[in-house]
């Protein structure tokens, strides 16, 4: 399965092709060399699915292949870095969702971003990315995952500042890249540790289940936990990090300052499941050397669902909206795996989160993609400056009604399918936690069908002219999405992706289906109440916990936390110090050496004193000294 | 003639050239000739390098030469390279050959401007292919003094001050350096100032715990190290284009290189014992550095800062005495001597146009020179650390290297070191958004053109060579890591 | 009658040396200050002479080092008195105070 | 008594055949031929050296009455003549050429001055009075008594007086010359006062009889101290050094370069011949001295250096600090220290002097002394602030020009010896005195001045005096041989 190699490196060559001469093309070609390159991409991930699914299965396991495997850099005779290609369901899996995602934006693109101001390079920042996020899945070892890791970051940030004139967007891609860029320092560290004592940084090895492996890191512990514990959270914190997990999410809403179709291919799709993805592929070593890690995967999780949904329930910039609840469902995929088990039906979680992923992947593309067609219409992100918008836009409507469906985990669409799942492996796993996963998603259909009824329903504002649909580049992908949005559920997902690789029969427990949906329902209700007509039941709400909606507006003040200790301790507290420090002290003992002699120069000038009989005086004690000096010393 | 004398003989012959040269197209034709015969020359050199190991050559030095010159003191003519002075040879080329052409356009005295320029290339080629202590050092301090007139004459800004505080504290180090090297000579009793011939006989223990300190620090100065490190802000902020290219580039080098080949190798006894004291200098230097950097306003003195971080990250690596974190720390010189200078390049050439080199004075860059803003953005994304560039190869490698040390004390430093990667992004992407990004303010900057022909060869060649690294490491990696054991086999023996 | 010691001329000859020593410091005159340096260069002279003939009788080292150190010493007072007398052409004045223009 | 010994005179014979043609010449020569006295004193004198170095002559002298069986001795060891009161040596003849050269180049230099309508009459003076100090050097170098090394001695420094009250008219060299022969004679008083007391404990004036009879009383120690003394006082060592600035500046430029080279070389070379041959037996008595008061001459020149203005005198502060690290050939007392020593002052004479040629045609020219006159110098005058450059580069010991060679070679034989403190010391003090060297290429390069001293065009002479300099900083280091043959003959010395 060589060819899979082009999936990646496809992508590659679209970028420095259209980096280094996409200026002397059309905006026109260069856009449509990207999307035929992507197509092409496309196509092989969807081969590559069909030939590992039906071939890759030995005693009804899947087998992780290699078809490509090279030395890239040697550091000790044991570790070195490979860059290869890792065939397993969750990378196919994850390849079919990037190469499909990206597609639709691709495609989207052309018609989005018609006219921008440096079009060709918007599309090679978008191989980059593609590239990126596909080198990062097919990874080989952790090292290998860490560069394109970084280089998914560095796409990233270049996306996000994509409208460089635009001081907001500019904030947004630094803050995302540093947030991110910190959270990767606890991954560098984590792999540190973790390859120092295993001696290695392969996959494969490292998820064999051989304890002794780990046998180094045994009976070392550090602060009162254990190394290897250490060191796998610390990998999380980098996933954490690149996933928007509490509390390193703040770059996440920001980063909707980009462009949309950006966002629904980064910051919904692909990238933000990275620390999801990164979970899950050292699932064996997590739940083997470090259950503790994992509970903690799952609480962190939970709580930046929660935390999600409710800041998501008051925000009034439609993406924003959406950017949380991305942080949201990917706070469920968290706890899925944090409460997953290894073998057979214990490994519910995992499958589930896996299969949230991906339909996840699917319906909040829709959503933003969407948003995005709805934001090409009205020119505003705010609420205020839409509703009553049906009658315009009937395919974006539809499109968008089916993905608040599926996100708000309404039969049959796809998104109660996995949710479900979660649900019930959580409640498996502790009650409690499933009650709050079961709030959030309850949270989550209220704030998506508020989201929902203010745009399309509702009294509409003012408007200069009368919104148009979409061109068609941008509404065959919604169309696609939306179909792949109804039936992705029912795809028999625990056939392909479990976390032992072998078959999982999914049964769905109908009472926590029953409950879940009956909660989401009634979440749709209340905000079919508020939000479908003009109605001052959420103004008097909001006035009755003025404290609560203040705090959820301004996200629980993490923001202003974090611009306290980067402004006020870092940049005022340290560099300032520091540089004052080097400039006054350092510095000045340097040239405190050079004025001192010249002080004593000007000092000792007296000594010269032009009178001969002193010289000879001199000469006279000199000597007398000298002889004291020799004689009696 | 042994073939690695040509590297000082074309600076030389370079010299002579332009001494006889007449108007300015002659003089660009001698420096342009001579530079691209060095280039050929280093690269010639790597193919060969790489030939004679593939063949199985597995001496020490290769294409090593020797002829007595002082007799009375045992002092040789000697050179040699081994894959580490393979790799700063390139280093030095490319470096030299891009700073030509980031010169095209000097004000004034140019002819004398590249006599400087090529006695300086001399000093740095001459000290990678010494292998005796003395020409080594002389070399060393041929290297330092045309950095005086260099900044003192083309300089801008404080120049005289800056130019007289660097060459003196260099010099101080130096002054420690030559101490340094006389004792280890003759308290080693070897029979010649030829290092690998010291190595071999080997310092006594008890003078390496005070010589070791003498020529770290001495070397130390020129690589940055805290606190000896003030000098290179202000020199640098000075220093004509070229000037801070070829020393941030490659001089700064010198001192890491230096530090390693002669401090670790001869006295390796004293290295371990007195590792801990440098590496807590080297570790501050890291974070230290970095953190200026965050508060600097002048592109110049940002540059600077980030450079005592990286230099400081290399003296760290070295200071871990094993074979992975030296290598890094000769990636780091390398990846560090290319992208600074792509720094400083692209530092002048943007205050060719805007006049100022305060962030707080520019804006919206990108648009008005593209070409530069995306070089400028290359140039930073290596400097923090991006995979497919050369940093992240150094980084990582220096990093895992190390963390083999299992004791606390080394794994809190590491992890410290670690951290400026962090502070690192925040720089970089501070200044890359407040002078590129952003709505074209200045109405002078927007007249400004884009980078011309000799202005993109520099930066063309710079991001080509960090692109060059960081996409094939292996190549460089396992030629410098093959050298590194004797040396390493040295320390622990 | 008591003989004579060594020592007596030796003391003499110190006194003589720093008698020549605190006359050069301390007059203001040149000529003054040169009389004061006769008596210095005297006062070795008188030592070589001594040595001689109290510890070397059999030699004559030392009386012929006197005879020389006597004509050197004439040619030095010759050329500084040489010196001084174009001081005195220049400036009418030969006070060592008047020598102090160069100095720092 | 065998006439026979006149042979190995040879060097002084032949000096003193020249100042009597040119004594004869200047007194009957008539006034239309006394305008090519110059040149032909010139080329008289050049031809003295050529016959006294030329290897015929050298081996006549050395082996002309040596019987066979001592000759192989006799190249690398003293031979004495006349009952022992001449000794005949190498090293001798080869110090006695490096500063007959250094006479040549003064003279050369000195051309231009003694052309102006006051001293063009007393020129036959000048170069008579000059000779005769070099005569009283070369007896002060090879004597083998004290009662010749006396009048060698006063021979050379009191005729020097003369020199420096040559211009009549100026108050400022009457002063100098007056302060010169007061502390001269007074030192000298001291000298003889330590001569006389040795001879009283020691019983001989003989340097081959004293060593048997010392033994380190205080009586002898006291007799080293005065006689160290009246040595400190013509190599202007602290705490004798106080008359050398005023008598530098007062003096003729010419004369002072004279007084700083030749005067100081030949008085450290006599030095270091009485401290080996003489008080070879209690080195660990003077060495202590010695010492001290070479860190205290280095310091306090350095100190006082810093913050002169006017040229001569702050070149009078550089070269008593020169001096310094003359001493620390002296005080090695070794092969290696001899012959570093000997170099150093080879090195010392063409950079100095390379300096005091500069000086003294602008000087002349433009009658400007003080550095502040010099800014701007190369805009007007590029290739005298290029040999100036040099030169003070060579001072301060930048390679690859010579006086890094030197001075590299004099700490070399100090840390031979073991004076890691003394070498540190004189390391730091290297870094203040480029501190202050570079203040002047610093003015002549790199300060802008609106009213710069005029193009001039110097005469031949000068030119041919610089341009020698100028070879022998550069060619000296490079080419080892000079070194290597002074060595040779130092070995057995």
């Amino acid at each position: 399965m060589e060819y899979t190699l082009f999936i990646v490196l496809l992508p590659f060559l679209s970028f420095l092709f259209l980096g280094l001469v996409g200026k002397r093309l059309t905006p026109r070609a260069a856009g449509y060399i990207g999307t035929v390159v992507l197509a092409i991409s496309t196509c092989l991930s969807y081969i590559t699915a069909w030939h590992y699914f039906t071939t890759a299965k030995v005693d009804g396991v899947f087998e992780k292949l290699t078809p490509l495997n090279f030395t890239w850099l040697n550091f000790t005779e044991k570790l070195h870095i490979d860059l290869g290609i890792l065939l397993d369901p969750i990378a196919v899996m994850m390849l079919v969702v990037i190469t499909t995602v990206s597609l639709m934006v691709h495609l989207y693109s052309v018609g989005y971003m018609h006219g921008e101001r440096g079009f060709q390079r918007y599309y090679a920042f978008l191989s980059l990315f593609t590239f990126s996020m596909l080198g990062l899945v097919v990874a080989t070892n952790i090292f290998q995952m860490y560069i394109f890791w970084e280089l998914v970051g560095a796409s990233s940030y270049l996306l996000i500042g994509f409208d460089y004139a635009h001081p907001e967007a500019v904030a947004a891609s630094k803050k995302a890249f540093i947030v991110t860029r910190f959270a990767d320092l606890g991954f560098l560290v984590g792999i540190l540790i973790l390859s120092f004592y295993t001696g290695t940084f392969d996959f494969e090895r490292l998820t064999s289940g051989d304890a002794s492996l780990f046998a180094g890191m045994e009976g070392l512990s550090f602060m009162g936990c254990s190394v290897v514990s250490w060191a796998l959270a610390l990998i999380f914190m980098g996933g954490a990090g690149k996933s928007a997990m509490f509390p390193l999410h703040v770059w996440l809403p920001d980063a909707m300052e980009g462009p949309t179709p950006v966002s629904a291919l980064i910051h919904a799709a692909t990238m933000v499941v990275a620390g999801v993805y990164l979970v899950a592929r050292l699932f064996p070593v997590y739940y083997l050397q470090a259950p503790d890690v994992l509970v903690l995967v799952a609480i962190v999780g939970a709580v930046t669902s929660l935390y999600a949904a409710i800041v998501a329930c008051v925000q009034t910039d439609i993406k924003r909206v959406l950017a949380f609840s991305t942080i949201s469902q990917i706070g469920f995929m968290m706890v899925g795996l944090g409460v997953s088990g290894m073998e057979g039906r214990e490994g519910l979680g995992y499958m589930a989160s896996m299969f949230h992923l991906f339909t996840h992947a699917m319906f909040k593309a829709l959503l933003f993609l969407g948003a995005g067609a709805i934001i090409h219409a009205v020119h505003s992100n705010e609420m205020e400056h839409m509703g009553g918008l049906r009658k315009y836009l009937p395919i974006t409507h539809i499109t968008f009604l089916v993905a608040c469906l599926a996100i708000a985990g309404i039969p049959p669409f796809s998104g109660f399918f996995s949710k479900d799942e979660i649900l019930a492996a959580t409640f498996h796993f502790n009650p409690a936690l499933g009650a709050v996963m079961s709030l959030t998603a309850g949270l989550t259909a209220f704030y998506m069908f508020r989201l929902y009824y203010r745009i399309f329903w509702n009294k509409a504002s003012h408007r200069d002219h009368a919104p148009r649909e979409a061109p068609g580049s941008m509404t065959v992908p919604l169309t696609f999405l939306a179909a792949a949005t109804l039936v992705a559920g029912f795809i028999p997902f625990g056939k392909f992706v479990t976390s032992d690789s072998a078959e999982y029969i999914i049964h769905l427990d109908w009472t926590v289906a029953a409950a879940s949906v009956a909660v989401a329902l009634i979440a749709i209700g209340i905000a079919t109440l508020f939000y479908r007509r003009e109605s001052p039941i959420p103004d008097r709400l909001a006035s009755s916990l003025r404290g609560l909606h203040a705090a959820a507006s301004r996200r629980f003040y993490l923001d202003d936390l974090y611009l306290f200790v980067t402004k006020k301790i870092i940049f005022n507290g340290i560099s300032k110090p520091v540089a004052w420090f080097d400039r006054h002290v350092v510095d000045g003992a340097m040239n405190g050496f050079a004025t001192l002699s010249q002080r004593v120069s000007y000092s000792i000038r007296g000594f010269q004193s032009g009178q001969v009989q002193q010289y000879v005086m001199v000469i006279l004690l000199g000597v007398l000294l000298i002889a004291v000096l020799a004689l009696f010393i | 003639m042994n073939f690695l004398s040509l590297f000082v003989l074309v600076p030389v012959l370079m010299m002579v050239g332009l001494f006889l040269s007449k108007n300015l197209t002659q003089i660009r034709a001698v420096a342009v000739t001579g530079a691209s015969l060095l280039l050929a020359l280093a690269v010639g050199l790597v193919f060969a390098y790489l030939g004679e190991r593939a063949a199985g050559n597995t001496s020490e030095m290769l294409f090593a030469a020797d002829h007595v010159w002082y007799a009375p003191l045992n002092i040789h003519y000697s050179v040699g390279v081994d894959g580490i002075s393979v790799a700063m040879l390139l280093l030095s080329a490319i470096i030299v050959f891009t700073g030509v052409f980031a010169s095209w356009k000097m004000e004034f005295l140019e002819k004398e401007f590249f006599l400087w320029f090529c006695l300086l290339s001399t000093g740095v080629f001459g000290f990678f292919i010494s292998l005796d202590l003395f020409t080594m050092f002389m070399y060393y301090e041929i290297a330092l003094i045309p950095m005086y007139l260099l900044i003192g004459v083309w300089g801008s800004g404080r120049k005289e001050y800056s130019a007289m505080k660097l060459t003196l504290m260099l010099m101080a180090g130096s002054a420690l350096l030559l101490l340094g090297i006389l004792g280890i000579y003759y308290l080693s009793g070897a029979t010649s100032m030829n290092l690998l011939e010291i190595a071999r006989t080997g310092v006594p223990a008890a003078s390496q715990n005070w010589l070791f300190p003498l020529v770290f620090v001495g070397f130390g100065v020129l690589g940055a190290l805290f606190p000896f490190h003030t000098w290179s802000p202000d020199g640098h902020a000075s220093a004509p284009t070229a000037v801070s290219m070829l020393h941030a580039g490659v001089l700064m080098k010198l001192g890491g290189y230096g530090c390693f080949r002669v401090a670790i190798y001869l006295m390796p006894q004293a290295a371990n014992e007195l590792a801990w004291i440098f590496i807590i200098l080297t570790g501050v230097s890291v974070v230290y550095g970095a953190y200026s950097a965050i508060v600097q306003t002048d592109l110049k003195y940002i540059n600077a800062y980030s450079s005592v971080s990286h230099c400081g990250l290399v003296l760290f690596a070295i200071l871990m005495l094993n074979q992975t974190a030296m290598n890094g720390a000769i990636l780091q010189m390398l990846s560090h001597g290319l992208m600074t200078a792509l720094f400083f390049a692209l530092i002048g050439m943007i205050y060719g146009r805007t006049h100022t080199r305060d962030i707080r004075q520019m804006q919206g860059l990108m648009k008005i020179m593209p070409f530069l803003g995306v070089c400028y953005v290359i140039a930073g994304l290596a400097s923090l650390g991006l995979p497919g560039l050369s940093g992240f190869v150094a980084e990582m490698t220096i990093f895992i290297g190390a963390f083999i040390h299992q004791d606390a004390f080394h794994r809190v430093f590491t992890i410290i070191a670690c951290t400026s990667i962090v502070i690192t992004a925040v720089y970089i992407l501070r200044v890359v958004g407040k002078i590129l990004y952003g709505p074209a303010a200045d109405h002078q900057h927007i007249d400004a053109g884009d980078a011309r022909w000799y202005e993109r060869t520099s930066t063309i060649v710079l991001i080509l060579a960090i692109a060059g690294i960081g996409l094939a490491p292996l190549w460089i990696s396992d030629m410098i890591s093959d050298s590194l054991l004797p040396i390493v086999q040295n320390i622990n023996l | 009658m008591e003989e004579l010691h060594l020592e007596y001329y030796l003391v003499a000859s110190a006194i003589m040396f720093f008698a020549g020593v605190y006359g050069f410091i301390t007059r203001r005159n040149l000529l003054a200050i040169l009389i004061s340096i006769e008596l210095i260069l005297n006062s070795v002279d008188i030592n070589f002479a001594l040595f001689n003939r109290f510890l070397f009788p059999g030699q004559l080292e030392g009386f012929f080092f006197t005879l020389f150190a006597i004509g050197v010493s004439a040619c030095e007072t010759a050329v500084a008195i040489a010196i001084i007398i174009n001081i005195y052409r220049n400036i009418r004045n030969i006070q060592v105070k008047n020598l102090e223009q160069l100095k720092d | 008594m065998d006439y026979s010994n006149f042979i190995y005179l040879k060097e002084e014979l032949s000096l003193i055949a020249v100042i009597v043609i040119l004594l004869l010449y200047d007194i009957f020569g008539s006034k239309k031929s006394l305008n090519y006295f110059q040149p032909a004193a010139c080329l008289l004198f050049a031809a003295h050296i050529l016959f006294t170095c030329c290897p015929a002559g050298q081996t006549l002298a050395i082996f002309g009455n040596i019987p066979p069986a001592d000759q192989a001795n006799a190249a690398a060891s003293v031979y004495p003549t006349f009952s022992g009161m001449y000794n005949l040596f190498p090293l001798g003849s080869i110090i006695k050429t490096i500063l007959s050269v250094g006479t040549l180049i003064v003279l050369l230099q000195a051309r231009d001055w003694l052309e102006e309508e006051q001293t063009r009459v007393r020129r036959g003076e000048f170069y008579m009075i000059t000779l005769f100090t070099l005569l009283g050097m070369y007896f002060m170098i090879s004597a083998g008594n004290f009662l010749l090394f006396y009048i060698g001695l006063e021979l050379a420094s009191v005729p020097m007086a003369t020199l420096v009250a040559f211009d009549k008219h100026r108050n400022h060299s009457a002063e100098a010359g007056a302060k010169y022969i007061l502390t001269a004679v007074f030192a000298s008083g001291l000298l003889l006062y330590g001569i006389s007391l040795l001879y009283g404990t020691t019983g001989t004036l003989y340097f081959t009889d004293i060593p048997a009879a010392i033994n380190g009383s205080p009586l002898q120690i006291m007799a080293f101290i005065l006689f160290f003394a009246g040595m400190g006082f013509k190599l202007s060592l602290v705490p004798f050094h106080q008359w050398t600035p005023d008598v530098y500046q007062g003096a003729p430029t010419p004369v002072t370069a004279y007084l700083s080279v030749i005067s100081k070389g030949a008085a450290a070379f006599a030095l270091v011949t009485i401290l080996c041959k003489v008080f070879g037996n209690i080195t660990e008595h003077w060495q202590p001295i010695l010492f001290w008061i070479t860190i205290a001459t280095i310091t306090v020149a350095n100190l006082f250096a810093l913050r002169q203005q006017n040229l001569k005198r702050f070149l009078a502060y550089s070269s008593i600090s020169q001096a310094g690290y003359i001493m620390l050939g002296v005080i090695s007392a070794s092969a290696t220290g001899v012959t570093s020593l000997l170099y150093y002052i080879l090195v010392y004479i063409f950079s100095n002097l390379a300096v005091f040629g500069v000086i003294t045609i602008i000087e002349r020219r433009s009658g400007k002394e003080t550095i502040d006159d010099y800014n701007g110098l190369y805009t007007t005058n590029p290739r005298l602030s290029l040999v100036m450059m040099i030169a003070l580069f060579s001072l301060a010991g930048i390679p690859p020009l010579a006086g890094f060679f030197s001075k590299f070679f004099v700490f070399a034989a100090a840390v031979e010896q073991g004076y890691y403190w003394l070498v540190f010391i004189a390391l730091l003090n290297t870094v203040i005195s480029l501190y202050y060297y570079l203040r002047l290429v610093r003015a002549m390069f790199i300060n802008k001045n609106e009213n710069p001293v005029a193009a001039i065009r110097s005469d031949n002479y000068t030119r041919l005096g610089l341009l020698a300099c100028s070879a022998g900083i550069l060619l000296l280091g490079i080419l080892s041989i000079v070194h290597g043959e002074i060595y040779r003959h130092a070995v057995g010395w």
